[in-house]
């Protein structure tokens, strides 16, 4: 277990490798000069050639990427080119609005979509099920940015019951993990529903009843452990779309975060905020994804073996 | 009538049906089946794959997927009580106790999330009065009994072969000293070694527990090796059934001297096997008359219009065929 | 009798045209799939006819035929969905967006497949090292959430329709390199690949005759919810400013202009474009389900009657009680 | 030449009215814009707007601001938006301050200052200051302050002209310029030549200080959460009068709109900048105190490459104004937010001399585009940076009603670094647009701010002239009105530019700026600066 988690550990440096590989073609490909999003609508050739050498930029970009990943593996992510504050402060500053939003985003999905997936298929061909299906396509199609203006506009303009926007009280916590939670929720529920009829269709779980087992403990010990096998995965590759996702709920709902931070920094061409944040959400990315192997090999002792 | 023929005291089926209705049609998985079992026999349920032997099966235990399965009509006496009439919570009491199943695929029948003995735990402590301590130890002793020692216990079920965990499959049916063992394919899956030693575990087993069995099987070797009495099953219904010497002897029905036909013979120097000709109705669309008549050899114009009754050929020999009908019918002078 | 089994199991090459038919056979018995196909098709339907359902030329069509006495006015008998901020008929960009938004989709889709597919027919019929180097570089795309990876390549492109429907195909190029590398995979084994190859099919012949016909299915399934996804993401790019160019009537770029007169109570302005985004990804979605259980032979006689079910159930029933009445 | 006689009369007229505005009731009222050059003398009562001084103290004493932004830095010379200038002019100060309403200096750190020619300034400093970390206010402070600005790139335009800086004593210095720069006194109240502390950021360093900044402002930083808030507390030892407001918190919300229902539902008691399309709502609201104010701002404009076919010819950029109402164009994006444009800097701004505008006239259009070979149409481009929806709507608008002359307009959006760098090529040869909107704020509220860099010919691309437009005329009187110390001088020369530009037509001014706040019905003192560096010190609470 330890030599895999390291294993895969190990393989995530070239792919964040690759990342910030792209990012700094990107970056190159991008038109758009940095210095002149600084300086504005005035910027005197002198005042342009200075703030390019301080800013490092009169070098070739190769050197520009190596010196990058030399600072990075010094955990020195470079200084924002529009705030002069360090990337890892300005970043930090917002990443945990944003895992909070995303992490609040995936527990909503978690807790609306696994019990409807479970009662759907437990009940397969009834009114609920045919209504939780209908329900979960409607999840699936809405743009969640939509929804959030949708629910702004009920429950603020006129309801007037939530703030539209901020996110310290937990009563503006509300609109933004609906906003960004239901399409996940909803393809959750669809995920545990399939998962779950096609466990209950399992040789095991005959066997279960087989035993004279009662159908409450047939379901839940021992169809839904197997079933959530997928769900975990979907549940993992949905954190990453939330962290995505992100990018446009912070905007609706006015979220101090990361999404909204990157793509200003992105419109600004201030590139080390770009690239840092695009970095630090592969790496948390591609952590959700190992703890969400690690979790398989606790929910299944065949994956466990293979870990060795 | 028939149910006077096919008196048992263990378990008395008599006229069941299910069928499936699915979106295509109605599937006539079992129709009209009678068997009849006495304590410590056992019967072999032989037929091809979709003949309606696991339906059947699982019908007895309640357990057919419904919907879209339905048990149209038909009694399962079971103990004397009809299964098909007590509620849910009493067939639990059954289930794992009085009656127990060793499912086809070993690989697929146990959970792989969990230690193989907690699995056999789980049905001692459903339906025996015991500690959960004691009754991991029960499981613990169970799988000693099937071979597998008590060391490997906690260990989850990719971690055993095949055989293995047939092996642990007879352990959880027969923890609680079932009345009626229900066997569907046990061997089927695996290798030819492993079979012959799985099969001389269960005939060891059932004479130590003196359960009765339906062993369910496409393979008439394993009929006459275990078994007392054998049922022929065509397209959802008995077609034969007898003494296992006296149907492997004196088989009467088409079907069943075509299933033997079929099987390489040593002893006679064959160039050529005598494959029945054509293929198992559709099940959602059963020929009239006898379903066995469009691939009969001595099929008669009458066999496509007349459903065969049951004929008592010899003791306890029962064949579903106008040729025999008629012949009784005229013994009998009716 | 084994004989017999196994001559079932020999009928497994069908003719094509059979096959289409028994898949459309079973995509027809669903409900919601053909609700899902009939709202495309009128999508389509909108498409083709926006011209006439709000006509103009250039850049006096319909849609962009500017009054500025008239900004921002709410739905009435003459402009069914009101006007916009410099006084254009909403209705009429609604419907000229379904041109967008259905482009979109599909070329986003053909740039995932025309790109994912050989990649993942080359990982998965070659392995080794070029398996390697590809879906590491899969990896890489896949390590970024979509969504960013879409904001970096369009902010790199510059805004833009074209740009986004790069944008976005890119990010939809590892789903299908994936999808098709797992079928490439599972299928290469088979007895009919080896023959192939003992025929002396060179590699080339064997994976576009052979081995990609047989991963089809789940890239059509995959393309047709892909599309729902490309148009949502596309939409989420125009949100925030990276989409289609004024004045071209693209629903998120409407979505987002509209949002600034949100709170002012121009509900109208973001009501119509995001309620057809839904619509169409909804329709796709359905679709999509559809398909999917009409091509996955796991599913095939999936289906239950619950008509038949319940007449027999309640039959049943009935002659319990008559029964029981009669004793 | 008698217009020309009556317009310079007038403005003397106005010119004498506005001393009286920033006279604050004292009779020696600080001279302004007539006399640049005169000694001053020093009122005792200084800085900040005039307003009335709070009765008692029974109100609230905590301000809530909620803005777009919070300053990109903290550092007053690293930064040059206007988020950055309104922040950090509550924790700084500069050497004067700039009245509200006539633009002429006041004494703020500088008690009295005097200009001998067009490049020198003599400064006396104000005794007895101390910054907020209790460091006492010397010359060598601004001796550093203002070098230190003066070498910033953010910061080259307010005070790149400054030679250098000679120290008589603590409190008196002199500062010499590169060459003779009229508007120098303005530019020394633009908060991008604050004051800090020299001992203390040479001690810190400039990063450490651009993290907790040290000023002799009214407010002192307390406390940043980036991305989210900024936390001052009074500078209880101010030079200037104590405030009431003993903190304010600024937050960060983006979308304009829930600006607005901050402060309608309390939470919030100034929201900075108010969209146009909430103006008719704020006006509604009866718990929001909706202010506004026109400013400095020529906000946008259409700047036309001059250097390219077949713009390059004046008649076709005469057609196009002829073909385009302004006027409608502005009250269709921006509806009550802003006025229609007259020329190309704000009507407010010193030096302003009104132009005709051409009134819509399609028929003479067709004309000069005949004329000019063009009967046929040609093809544009006009860009606008995204995020800007008004600009976009005005591109959009501009491609409708030039569609008439048969001109085919392609709109296009870019982000704005974009549009930056392609229209910064200094080589007009490379220039790859044709139109696109921009605007600029004339912060020192003189005509040589908001015409020179846009209108001078050395100043193609980024330097500031995007139309690449060039006349041997126009660069000569613009550089004798940066040099000319004579105010009726340099009004003639303006005067003079405004109308070559007017006829020339490099630019399509669209708008003048204006300044919306939404604030709380309890909240007074409060005065929206033209310049947009509003000031907090001087509100108080019912």
């Amino acid at each position: 277990m330890h030599i895999f988690i390291l294993k895969r550990l190990l393989m995530m440096i070239p792919v964040l490798l690759g990342v910030v590989f792209i990012m700094f073609v990107i970056s190159q490909l991008t038109p758009g000069d940095p210095v002149l999003a600084i300086l504005g609508e005035v910027a005197t050739p002198e005042a342009v050639a200075a703030l390019r050498e301080q800013m490092g930029l009169d070098q070739p970009w190769l050197m520009q990427f190596f010196n990058y990943v030399v600072g990075v593996v010094q955990l020195d992510f470079g200084t924002s080119w529009q705030s002069g504050r360090p990337v890892f402060t300005e970043i930090f500053a917002r990443f945990p609005n944003t895992m909070q939003l995303a992490g609040m985003g995936v527990a909503f999905a978690l807790l609306m979509g696994i019990p409807l997936g479970i009662v759907s298929a437990v009940k397969q061909y009834s009114i609920f099920d045919t209504g939780a299906t209908f329900v979960g396509l409607i999840g699936v199609s809405i743009p969640n940015f939509w929804l959030g203006m949708m629910m702004i506009m009920f429950f603020t303009v006129t309801l007037g019951w939530l703030p539209p926007t901020g996110f310290t009280e937990p009563i503006q916590w509300i609109m933004p993990t609906i906003a960004i939670g239901t399409n996940s929720a909803a393809i959750i529920m669809r995920m545990t529903r399939s998962s779950m009829l096609e466990c209950i269709r399992q040789d095991y779980v005959r066997t279960a009843r087989a035993k004279g087992q009662i159908e409450r403990k047939v379901i839940f010990r021992h169809a839904l452990k197997n079933a959530l096998i997928p769900v975990t995965t979907t549940a993992g590759l949905s954190f990453g779309f939330l962290l995505g996702g992100a990018v446009l709920t912070e905007t609706i709902f006015a979220i101090p975060g990361l999404g909204a931070f990157m793509v200003s920094a992105f419109f600004n061409r201030d590139w080390p905020v770009a690239i840092g944040g695009v970095l630090l959400i592969a790496v948390s990315f591609s952590f959700v994804n190992l703890f969400v192997d690690i979790l398989y090999a606790f929910i299944d002792p065949r994956i466990r073996s293979q870990y060795r | 009538m028939a149910n006077e023929l096919y008196r048992g005291k263990l378990l008395n089926i008599s006229d069941l049906s299910i069928h499936f209705f699915i979106e295509e049609g109605t599937v006539h998985a079992v129709n009209g089946l009678n068997i009849a079992l006495a304590p410590g026999e056992t019967i072999g349920l032989v037929g091809e794959t979709g003949a309606g032997k696991t339906t059947t099966a699982l019908g007895i235990m309640r357990l057919v997927q419904s919907p879209p399965g339905m048990v149209v009509e038909g009694k399962i006496e079971f103990e004397g009580r009809d299964l098909l009439e007590i509620s849910e919570a009493e067939m639990r009491k059954v289930r794992g106790s009085k009656i127990s199943m060793i499912f086809q695929d070993p690989m697929t029948s146990l959970n792989p999330t969990i230690p193989v003995r907690d699995q056999i735990a789980e049905v001692v402590l459903l339906h025996e009065n015991v500690s959960a301590q004691q009754a991991l130890f029960k499981a613990e002793e169970m799988l000693e009994k099937v071979g597998i020692r008590k060391e490997r216990s906690r260990e989850y079920p990719h971690q055993f072969s095949g055989g293995m965990r047939q092996r642990v499959g007879i352990a959880i049916a027969l923890a609680c000293n079932p009345a009626l063992l229900i066997s569907d394919e046990p061997t089927t899956a695996l290798d030819v070694t492993i079979q012959a030693q799985v099969l001389e575990l269960m005939k060891d087993l059932k004479v130590e527990f003196n359960t009765a069995m339906i062993m369910i099987t496409h393979d008439l070797g394993i009929v006459a090796e275990i078994c007392d009495k054998v049922a022929i099953m065509y397209a959802g219904s008995v077609v034969e059934t007898a003494d296992k010497y006296e149907l492997f002897k004196n088989p009467k029905h088409p079907y069943t001297i075509g299933l033997f036909n079929s099987l390489p013979d040593i002893e006679k120097d064959e160039d050529r096997l005598v494959p029945i000709k054509g293929l198992m109705p559709d099940p959602m669309n059963l020929p009239p008359g006898c379903p066995f008549h469009p691939r009969c050899d001595r099929a008669m114009p009458q066999c496509s219009e007349i459903v065969p009754e049951n004929t008592e050929v010899a003791d306890g020999h029962v064949v579903r065929c106008l040729l025999y009908e008629a012949e009784h019918n005229k013994e009998k002078g009716v | 009798m084994e004989n017999a089994i196994q001559s079932n199991t020999d009928l497994k090459p069908k003719k094509r045209r059979s096959q289409f038919g028994e898949i459309w056979k079973r995509f027809k018995r669903n409900p919601l799939a053909i609700v899902g196909l009939v709202l495309i098709v009128l999508m389509f339907l909108m498409a083709a006819l926006a011209d006439v359902i709000a006509p103009g030329d250039g850049v006096f069509a319909g849609y962009n035929l500017q009054d500025w006495n008239r900004i921002r006015q709410f739905p009435s008998a003459e402009h069914w969905f009101g006007t916009d901020d410099i006084g254009r008929d909403v209705f009429s960009r609604v419907v000229h967006g379904s041109r967008i938004s259905l482009q979109v989709g599909f070329v986003v889709i053909i740039i995932g497949i025309t790109v994912g597919i050989p990649l993942g027919a080359i990982a998965g019929y070659y392995k080794g090292i070029l398996d390697n180097v590809i879906m590491r570089f899969i990896d890489i795309l896949l390590a970024v959430p979509n969504i960013l990876l879409a904001i970096a390549i369009a902010a790199a492109l510059g805004p833009g329709i074209t740009n986004v429907m790069i944008a976005v195909g890119i990010g939809a190029i590892p789903i299908y390199a994936r999808t098709v590398r797992a079928q490439v995979l599972a299928v290469k084994e088979q007895e009919f690949v080896e023959a192939a190859r003992a025929a002396g099919a060179n590699d080339f012949r064997i994976i576009r005759r052979h081995i990609l016909p047989n991963c089809m299915a789940p890239v059509i399934v995959e393309a047709s919810m892909g599309m729902a996804g490309a148009i949502m993401a596309a939409a989420g790019l125009s949100f925030i400013g990276l989409g289609a160019q004024a004045p071209t009537p693209e629903w998120g770029a409407m979505l987002a202009d509209g949002r600034l007169r949100m709170l002012a109570g121009y509900w109208h302005l973001t009501l119509f474009p995001g309620l057809m985004i839904a619509l169409i990804i909804f329709a796709l979605n359905m679709m999509g389900d559809g398909l999917r259980d009409a091509l996955d032979p796991k599913l095939r006689s999936g289906g239950f009657s619950k008509k038949r079910f319940r007449r027999i159930q309640l039959a049943k029933a009935a002659a319990q009680n008559n029964s029981g009445e009669g004793q | 030449m008698t217009k020309r006689l009556l317009l310079l009369l007038s403005m003397l007229i106005i010119a004498v009215l506005v001393v009286a505005a920033c006279g604050n009731g004292a009779a020696d009222a600080p001279a302004d814009v007539d006399q640049p050059a005169q000694q001053q003398e020093q009122p005792e009562q200084p800085d900040e707007p005039v307003v009335e001084p709070p009765a008692d103290g029974t109100g609230r004493t905590h301000l809530n601001i909620v803005s777009a932004n919070l300053a990109v830095s903290m550092d007053p010379h690293e930064s040059n938006d206007s988020a950055s200038a309104q922040q950090n002019k509550q924790m700084f100060s500069t050497l004067l301050f700039q009245c509200y309403d006539t633009f002429g200096p006041l004494p703020a750190l500088a008690v009295a200052w005097d200009t001998p020619d067009a490049q020198t300034v003599n400064i006396e400093l104000r005794q007895g200051v101390t910054f907020h970390n209790g460091d006492p206010l010397t010359a060598a402070d601004v001796q550093f302050s203002l070098e230190r600005a003066a070498a910033s790139a953010e910061m080259g335009i307010i005070i790149g002209m400054l030679d250098s800086v000679t120290i008589h004593d603590d409190y008196n210095l002199t500062l010499h310029l590169e060459d003779n720069f009229a508007p120098i006194l303005a530019h020394l109240a633009h908060p991008g030549t604050s004051i800090i502390p020299m001992n203390h950021v040479l001690a810190v360093g400039d990063d450490a200080f651009a993290q907790e900044p040290v000023g002799t402002g009214p407010f002192a930083f307390d406390n940043l959460v980036i991305g989210d808030r900024l936390e001052l507390v009074r500078n209880d030892n101010y030079w200037g009068n104590l405030p009431q407001v003993e903190s304010i918190t600024w937050r960060q919300v983006p979308d304009p709109s829930t600006r607005l229902i901050e402060v309608s539902a309390g939470t919030a008691d100034v929201a900075v900048d108010i969209a146009p399309a909430d103006i008719p709502t704020a006006q509604a609201d009866p718990n929001v105190n909706l202010i506004t104010r026109q400013n400095l701002a020529l906000n946008d404009w259409i700047s036309l490459n001059t250097s390219r076919p077949p713009l390059d010819d004046i008649r076709v950029r005469q057609a196009i104004d002829y073909a385009l109402d302004t006027e409608a164009i502005m009250r269709t994006a921006w509806g009550e937010l802003g006025s229609p444009a007259r020329g190309p800097i704000s009507d407010i701004v010193w030096g302003f001399s009104p132009q005709a505008v051409r009134e819509v006239n399609l028929d003479r259009a067709r004309e000069l585009l005949a004329e000019a070979g063009h009967a046929d149409g040609f093809d544009l481009e006009i860009w606008w940076n995204t995020g800007n929806i008004q600009r976009m709507q005005v591109a959009e608008m501009v491609q409708f009603a030039l569609t008439p002359l048969g001109i085919n307009v392609e709109v296009h959006g870019m982000e704005w670094p974009t549009i930056l760098e392609l229209t910064a090529v200094t080589d007009p040869a490379l220039t790859e647009h044709d139109m696109f909107i921009i605007g600029w704020v004339s912060v020192t509220a003189d005509a040589d701010y908001g015409l020179f860099p846009v209108f001078h010919s050395d100043n193609f691309g980024g330097a500031g002239n995007r139309a690449f437009w060039a006349n041997a005329e126009v660069d000569e009187l613009l550089l004798q009105g940066r040099s000319s110390v004579d105010p009726v001088e340099r009004m003639e020369i303006y005067d003079r530019v405004q109308a070559i530009v007017a006829y020339e037509v490099p630019v399509i001014p669209i708008r003048q700026g204006m300044t919306a706040f939404a604030i709380s019905p309890d909240l007074n003192g409060f005065t929206i600066a033209p310049q947009g560096h509003h000031s907090y010190a001087p509100v108080w609470f019912d």
